[in-house]
């Protein structure tokens, strides 16, 4: 958590363009190690594009992301994954013909005591243990995220905010050293905001760290550790909560004045 | 109950259902006429129909049904040479014979099977009849169109081989999917070259198509189509004056029944084909299927019972003029286990002027 | 203008409105709050057509338009901008907003209304040819509240407006949305941001698993203690 | 040369018969997502209307094709009202094979009414051939590829450039939201399937008179459809029609030029690679992650 | 519930040949039987990938002609003087073959044809097999083309301590069948059921989310795939040993209709599917045609599959399945509508 920990994650100059359009120019920025680092900027800032970059799904035109100093260009989602990072998407993500409990042993798929194919074909012991390990790893993850009463139901019909934690515990499944989720609070309320922030928080004390898109300024400005800002795919800001908030250049191209007056009410109220 | 059954295993759904249905038809008639006339060994000839849908899995298992459900003691089938070759190990399985009506595939009698009675000619046997003709025809050189089966690629062997052996030089080999229905590639090829003829080998369908589609490309050249199937009047019909000046190998005459091996019985099949209301140009493929059963009837006539065994022996004995020729049986295939092979006539007609008739040579 | 009474509808064997009743009166902004899941969302449904009612009825200006086809729901003067954009993603943003204008037979107005989405949402400007379904998030709910302002309708309802917006745009959305009742057309209005809904609407439905709960204007509720502790965060 | 002028102009003219064939199979697989097992049948279909028009009824060849098309038009609609808009929602499995079933009975009646004899149908053209050079082109062909690309023409502008176009492609990118938008989703439904049919019956008009009319002529047609649409690019009319000519050039040069045993391999195997370099077909729909 | 019934459907099939005397009908129950392992495996892929392999009778087709050519052994010049020359060996390497042969070639496939998905993965897979069929009958020197390799040996089987029996009788080749679909049957329902099973699941579900999560898609249905293609090559290694023929018609499209209908109708993605599904119209071409003309035969059929599909659109297998669940705990609990997700681009 201290500020001047070795970088994670280093997004080096990195650009995308779709055709003429250039969705990222030349992004530059660090996520330290066991951080909670908000991206933001104006829808079109390119946040979930510099998300799909880090996580493989997209090539970038230029620039590259590294993981703890090792270049992940070229590598697939898969194996990014592998290496340790797990994200959410920001439209809501689950299998929802499967029950939440065998999300998240799609989950933890990898998780295989060494077993091969054959012996999970003829179900061999070694199989089966992986199978049991599997199971219990899973219960304690729903556990954790609170969704025990829920874990054998078909996840597609959860409610928006249950598919999120749904998200949330397949993401950790897959033991990340670090998380991106992005937009994971729209279209909660206020007071599931709040459970979230709970949730985040002890992932964090996990030792997981974490990145996150959110447009929820109130939630981000609580739980960042510093938020970098974005727009035009390019960065404008970068600083702790309290900067950005005051950033003039972030109020004109993304708080907005009356949003950055009533955010200093709410905090006042608050207080 | 107390007829005796002979299978018939025909394709009448699928790619080749029309050429199937026509030759039981055919065999419809030739059981019918047997049966007003007394039937065999004293007892009515039933035939058994099945469909083997023009897939090969089926025409086998067709065969089994005939042979274990309905007891069959003797078949004729399969049209197709796929089909045909497929219900062969039935045959050997089972100990029974078959006759094969229309198929033309080499393999047929030469792979060693004793239960095999054929009277369509194989393309071998084509070439053979048509050499005499090759050098009053003037062919120089000539190129081949076929169909991509055994039935096809053989003709191109067999005729390829008797053409090389009268010094006549043979340029492209040109194969056509059965089903398909543009050969302008291959005519654009074949267009190209020296060769004074062409030799196609198809079914009537592909053939009216190739000379509708030689017209439009402008290719002009002898032709030649073998393999028994062409039926002139379809192609006369559809074709129009794309096939003005085509000539067919064939084994019927039904154009003028007085120049057929039996006019008499000819004239009748060509009445009773009209009185059933069928086509007349159907009679082409559908003289097979008269000629098959009426062969079958024979061989249970002369074996005097309807023992398979016998009636495969009495095959060998059968001899009577069919519609198209002398039917019987000379051995073919490996010693010990020949097949029967009939030689049926074959013809050269040219479709001149809206009209057919033999060629004068 | 809009009267509602005891609607029931579920999703097969789920219920999920038990009796729901509302009203909206011309000109009104009224906004309907509650967690996830109370059946915010299937109210606007039903008034729509997407979802059929088990019980109840909806007069919209006096006419019984209960069971009514969608397309003559807004035929009748009702826009719902749906919950989770449902922007049609191979299609561009142009044509997208023509959709919104499919019943419209006044070309020259629709032009107008073309250049007002495109004055308040520059962004779509922009994009006119791109396809909507690579619009970023926000971009796409811009897209959608457009669309859904194309039919010049007498009611709009929105569903959760402001979801994946910047702080700004949806300060900018919720201006518009406030315009449109300052227009003369009627708002109903579903939103998750319950205090920013509570601030501008004229009163407002507090809905809990499927019932109407609590009604009052926004200030009422604002300044009830169980709706701050339940829905504003305390 | 003289001969690859040939291949040319034969490839064009195959081209547009399948661009033709392809154009039906676009609107009903490629934008409604049904995989339309019924296209050959509907070709067929279109080919019998067509042979029935001209020899029973006597018509008119330039009567016939109307006849033909709308009748073409009306099976459609037949088959989307009793067998599609019950399974609405259903699993796109579930409908093709529905779709395979329906096929099964269309091509096994019409083998029961009109038996497996070939039929032809007449051309008004004459039988002479144009011919330029050492190239010739028959005029029934010339007449298809001038039809084939006005039909083309018609289906893009329908599409792509009028009112009810704009709610086909809505309404089967999202029902719901075009339901919202004041579209009348069910006779949207009937409305693409119709058109997407008596395109298809168009095609076995137009073609039928080229070819020969038989109960099987569909079989080879459909899947010469399926791989030109995907081709092209799911719902892409212009890649339909691209499609098309890309795979009557390989066919005619593979077989003009490499083998005619090899013919239909070539045009596959085209197909083969061009998906394995761009996976989304000629021309792709746009996509985005996250 | 439906688990149980292949087992239940086994034991009374076991038996049947004891009772069944009709070559005829054990004759149909062996090649509805085999077609039914080609279904089996189409399933692995249809079912649990969601990848409709509408080419999947090639690796039926080449596992028949590996297992042909392998017995029968073959002669083949490969370029100037180079040439290959097998002796036949004994029918049960050529099962081998066949297997070994088609699963490799489905991991060519899947490797290559992954990239694509969806309806662009059903037009490679008709694409190559259209490709294998001309190949099958223009190379002519190996596979005798459309002249068919004929003669094929019936399939031997050694027994360790019991010596060698040929399958001569349907009744052996009967159980043979019976054996290979059973433990067709066992290792899809194991491989379904296992972490690889789930991952397969996730990729159809929601493949972008299954790849974030670390699911190596490529590997993953490529692996279906081979396991897949194996099956239907075993499949056609006993087709060709049983019906001793083999031609390039065995690359026929309405084979691979037939599998695709077998599944689709039993309830894809059920163990019980392509089970039951094989069974109905295994037999229903046999059923029907003492009855009718053919083409009303063909009509009928094509009926039944519709009304199947109208009564139970997910297929027979899962319809079953909830009508056990709603017996057993009434009140019934109909299945959950999908909630409206987002419009997904
Ligand atoms: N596949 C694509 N093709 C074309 N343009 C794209 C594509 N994906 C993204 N874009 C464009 O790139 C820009 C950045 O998009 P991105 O999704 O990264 O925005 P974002 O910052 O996540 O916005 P939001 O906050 O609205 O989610 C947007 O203007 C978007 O329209
Ligand atoms: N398609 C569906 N199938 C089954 N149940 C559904 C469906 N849509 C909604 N539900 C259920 O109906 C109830 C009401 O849902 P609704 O979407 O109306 O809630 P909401 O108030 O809009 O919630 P949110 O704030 O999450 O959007 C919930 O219990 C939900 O699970
Ligand atoms: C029509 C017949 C003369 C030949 C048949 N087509 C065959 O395959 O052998
Ligand atoms: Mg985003
Ligand atoms: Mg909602």
């Amino acid at each position: 958590m201290s500020a001047n920990a070795a970088p994670i994650l280093s997004v080096d100059h990195v650009g995308v363009r779709f055709g003429g359009l250039v969705a990222i120019a030349d992004l530059h920025f660090d996520v330290r190690e066991g951080e909670i680092l908000s991206l933001i900027g104006p829808n079109g800032a390119g946040k979930t594009t510099a998300f799909n970059v880090v996580t493989g799904f997209l090539k970038p035109t230029q620039g590259e992301v590294r993981l703890r100093g090792t270049s992940l260009s070229g590598l697939s989602p898969n194996r990014i994954n592998r290496l340790g990072l797990a994200r959410t998407f920001q439209r809501t993500s689950v299998f929802p013909n499967d029950t939440v409990t065998d999300n998240v042993l799609i989950g933890l798929h990898r998780e295989d005591r060494g077993a091969s194919l054959l012996e999970a074909i003829f179900n061999l012991p070694r199989e089966r243990a992986g199978e049991a390990a599997r199971r219990e790893k899973a219960r304690a993850l729903i556990d954790w995220v609170g969704l025990s009463a829920r874990a054998n139901e078909r996840a597609g019909a959860l409610s928006y905010g249950e598919q999120r934690l749904v998200g949330v515990a397949l993401a950790l499944a897959t033991e990340p050293s670090m998380l991106l989720l992005d937009e994971p609070v729209s279209g909660m309320n206020a007071s599931e905001t709040q459970n979230f922030v709970r949730l985040i928080r002890s992932v964090r004390d996990r030792g997981v760290t974490i990145l996150l898109v959110e447009h929820d300024m109130p939630m981000v400005m609580e739980v960042s550790d510093r938020i970098v800002a974005l727009n035009h795919g390019k960065l404008i800001a970068d600083g702790t909560p309290d900067e950005i908030r005051a950033d003039p250049a972030v109020i004109e191209a993304y708080l907005g004045k009356s949003a950055a007056a009533r955010e200093a009410e709410r905090e006042a109220a608050h207080a | 109950e107390d007829a005796i059954k002979i299978g018939v295993n025909q394709p009448l759904t699928g790619a080749f259902a029309a050429s199937g249905s026509y030759v039981v038809n055919g065999a419809k008639i030739a059981a019918d006429e047997i049966n007003a006339k007394g039937g065999v060994l004293g007892k009515k000839i039933q035939l058994v129909v099945e469909d083997n849908k023009s897939n090969p899995t089926e025409a086998a298992a067709v065969a089994e049904k005939l042979i274990t459900s309905d007891k069959t003691p003797v078949m004729m089938g399969a049209w197709g040479s796929s089909l045909t070759l497929a219900v062969l190990p039935k045959l050997e399985e089972y100990e029974i014979p078959m006759l094969v009506e229309t198929s033309s595939s080499g393999k047929i009698t030469t792979s060693g099977n004793p239960f095999v009675f054929r009277i369509s000619p194989p393309s071998a046997l084509e070439a053979e009849a048509f050499a005499p003709m090759v050098e009053k025809l003037g062919v120089k050189k000539v190129d081949f169109l076929v169909i991509n089966n055994d039935w096809g690629r053989g003709a191109a062997v067999d005729f390829g081989k008797m053409l090389k052996g009268k010094g006549v030089q043979v340029g492209l080999t040109e194969t056509m999917d059965a089903g398909a229905q543009d050969m302008s590639a291959q005519l654009a090829k074949i267009k190209g070259t020296d060769s004074d003829t062409l030799m196609i080998t198809a079914a009537v369908d592909q053939l009216t198509l190739v000379f509708k589609q030689m017209a439009a490309m402008g290719v002009k050249k002898r032709v030649v189509t073998t393999g028994g199937s062409q039926n002139p009047d379809q192609i006369l019909a559809q074709a129009g004056s794309a096939a003005d000046k085509t000539m067919h190998l064939t084994t019927f005459l039904p154009w003028s029944p007085e120049k057929t091996p039996d006019p008499k019985a000819t004239a009748y099949f060509l009445g009773e084909w009209k009185n059933r209301g069928y086509p007349f140009a159907g009679s082409t493929e559908s003289f097979r299927g008269y000629d098959g059963i009426r062969t079958i009837a024979a061989a249970i006539e002369k074996a005097g019972s309807t023992d398979p065994k016998a009636i495969q022996k009495a095959f060998w004995d059968v001899s009577f003029i069919g519609l198209n020729g002398p039917i019987a049986f000379v051995k073919a295939g490996p010693e010990g286990k020949e097949s029967g092979q009939s030689k049926p006539g074959v013809y050269l007609i040219e479709i001149a002027d809206g009209a057919i008739g033999e060629v004068k040579l | 203008m809009l009267e509602i009474r005891n609607l029931e509808c579920g999703y097969g064997p789920v219920s999920a409105l038990k009796g729901v009743s509302l009203d909206v009166g011309k000109g009104e902004l009224v906004a309907l709050i509650g967690a996830n899941g109370a059946g915010k969302s299937t109210t606007l449904r039903a008034i729509s057509g997407l979802v059929k009612a088990r019980a109840g009825t909806i007069r919209f200006e006096g006419q019984d338009i209960t069971g009514v086809d969608p397309a003559e729901v807004l035929a009748a003067g009702i826009a719902h901008c749906p919950e989770g954009r449902r922007v049609f993603p191979y299609m561009s943003v142009a044509d997208n907003l023509a959709m919104g204008a499919y019943l419209r037979r006044d070309p020259i107005r629709v032009r107008e209304d073309f250049d007002r989405v495109y004055s308040d949402f520059p962004r779509l400007a922009e994009r006119r040819r791109q396809a909507a379904g690579t619009l970023s998030g926000g971009e796409q709910q811009m897209l959608a509240i457009g669309r859904a302002l194309m039919s010049r309708p007498k009611l709009v309802m929105f569903d959760e407006p402001s979801l994946g917006l910047a702080p700004r745009i949806v300060e900018q959305t919720l201006g518009i949305i406030s315009g449109i009742r300052d227009a003369g057309a009627t708002v109903l209005l579903v939103e998750q941001n319950a205090f920013a809904a509570l601030e501008i609407c004229d009163h407002a439905y507090l809905i809990e698993t499927g019932r109407v709960v609590k009604r009052g204007t926004g200030a009422d509720l604002l300044a009830d203690p169980n709706v701050r502790e339940a829905y504003l965060g305390g | 040369m003289d001969q690859f002028l040939q291949h040319l102009v034969n490839a064009m003219v195959l081209g547009g018969a399948y661009a033709l064939l392809g154009i039906g199979l676009t609107l009903i697989f490629g934008i409604m997502n049904v995989v339309n097992f019924t296209h050959g049948a509907l070709y067929t279909f279109g080919a019998y209307a067509m042979f029935i028009a001209s020899t029973a009824l006597g018509l008119n060849f330039f009567v016939a094709l109307p006849f033909s098309i709308v009748a073409g038009l009306a099976l459609g609609a037949a088959i989307e009202l009793t067998l599609l808009r019950p399974l609405r929602g259903a699993d796109i499995d579930t409908t093709m094979l529905v779709m395979i079933g329906a096929g099964i009975i269309l091509q096994s009646g019409t083998l029961w009414i009109f038996g497996g004899v070939a039929k032809a149908i007449p051309s008004p053209f004459p039988d002479a051939p144009l011919t330029l050079g050492s190239v010739s082109i028959s005029w029934l062909r010339l007449f298809v590829l001038v039809a084939a690309a006005a039909l083309i023409a018609l289906a893009y502008a329908m599409i792509n450039g009028t009112r009810l176009g704009r709610a086909m492609r809505a309404t089967f990118q999202d029902s719901d939201a075009a339901a919202l938008m004041g579209v009348n989703v069910r006779f949207i439904y009937t409305a693409t399937f119709a058109l997407g049919s008596s395109l298809a019956a168009a095609a076995g008009a137009l073609l039928g008179p080229v070819y020969v009319v038989f109960p099987q002529m569909g079989d080879l047609a459909a899947v010469k459809a399926f791989a030109i649409v995907i081709l092209g690019g799911l719902g892409s009319i212009t890649g339909a029609a691209l499609g098309g000519f890309i795979l009557a050039l390989a066919e005619e040069f593979g077989a003009g030029y490499v083998s005619s045993g090899y013919r239909d391999a070539m045009g596959f195997l085209i197909i083969i690679a061009v998906l394995l370099a761009k996976p989304t077909g000629l021309f792709a729909r746009a996509e985005r992650v996250g | 519930m439906t688990r149980y019934l292949p087992p239940a459907i086994l034991v009374v099939l076991a038996l049947l040949p004891l009772v069944l005397k009709d070559p005829y009908l054990l004759n149909a129950l062996i090649t509805g039987g085999i077609f039914t392992i080609g279904a089996i495996s189409l399933n692995l892929l249809l079912g649990y990938t969601g990848q409709l392999s509408l080419g999947h009778i090639a690796f039926f087709g080449i596992g028949a002609y590996a297992s042909a050519l392998t017995t029968l052994g073959f002669d083949i010049g490969i370029f100037g003087d180079f040439r290959i020359v097998h002796e036949g060996w004994h029918p049960f390497a050529g099962f081998i073959v066949a297997i070994l042969l088609s699963g490799a070639c489905g991991y060519v496939v899947g490797r290559l044809s992954f990239r694509v998905r969806g309806a662009y993965f059903v037009i490679v897979t008709i694409c190559f097999a259209e490709v294998v069929r001309l190949v099958a009958l223009n190379w002519v020197e190996l596979t005798q083309g459309p002249l068919a390799l004929t003669a094929i040996p019936q399939m031997k089987i050694g027994f360790p301590g019991l010596g060698e029996i040929t399958l001569r009788t349907k009744a052996q080749n009967y159980y043979l069948m019976l054996a290979v679909a059973a433990l067709a049957y066992v290792v899809v329902a194991r491989l379904v059921s296992s972490r690889f099973g789930r991952a397969m699941r996730g990729l159809k579900e929601n493949e972008q989310l299954a790849i974030s999560v670390g699911v190596n898609a490529t590997r993953t249905l490529t692996v279906a795939a081979a396991i897949s293609a194996a099956i239907a090559g075993a499949a056609g290694s006993i087709y060709a040993h049983y019906f001793r023929i083999i031609d390039p018609d065995v690359f026929l499209f309405t084979y691979t209709v037939t599998m695709v209908i077998m599944v689709v109708s039993g309830g894809k993605g059920a163990l019980a599917g392509p089970v039951i599904g094989g069974l109905i119209f295994g037999t229903l071409p046999v059923a029907l045609r003492p009855y009718m003309a053919p083409e009303a035969q063909w009509i009928v059929y094509g009926a039944v599959l519709i009304a199947i599909l109208f009564l139970m659109p997910r297929g027979i297998a899962p319809y079953l399945d909830d009508w056990f669940a709603s017996r057993r705990r009434a009140p019934a609990r109909a299945p959950v509508a999908q909630p409206q997700l987002e419009g997904q681009p």
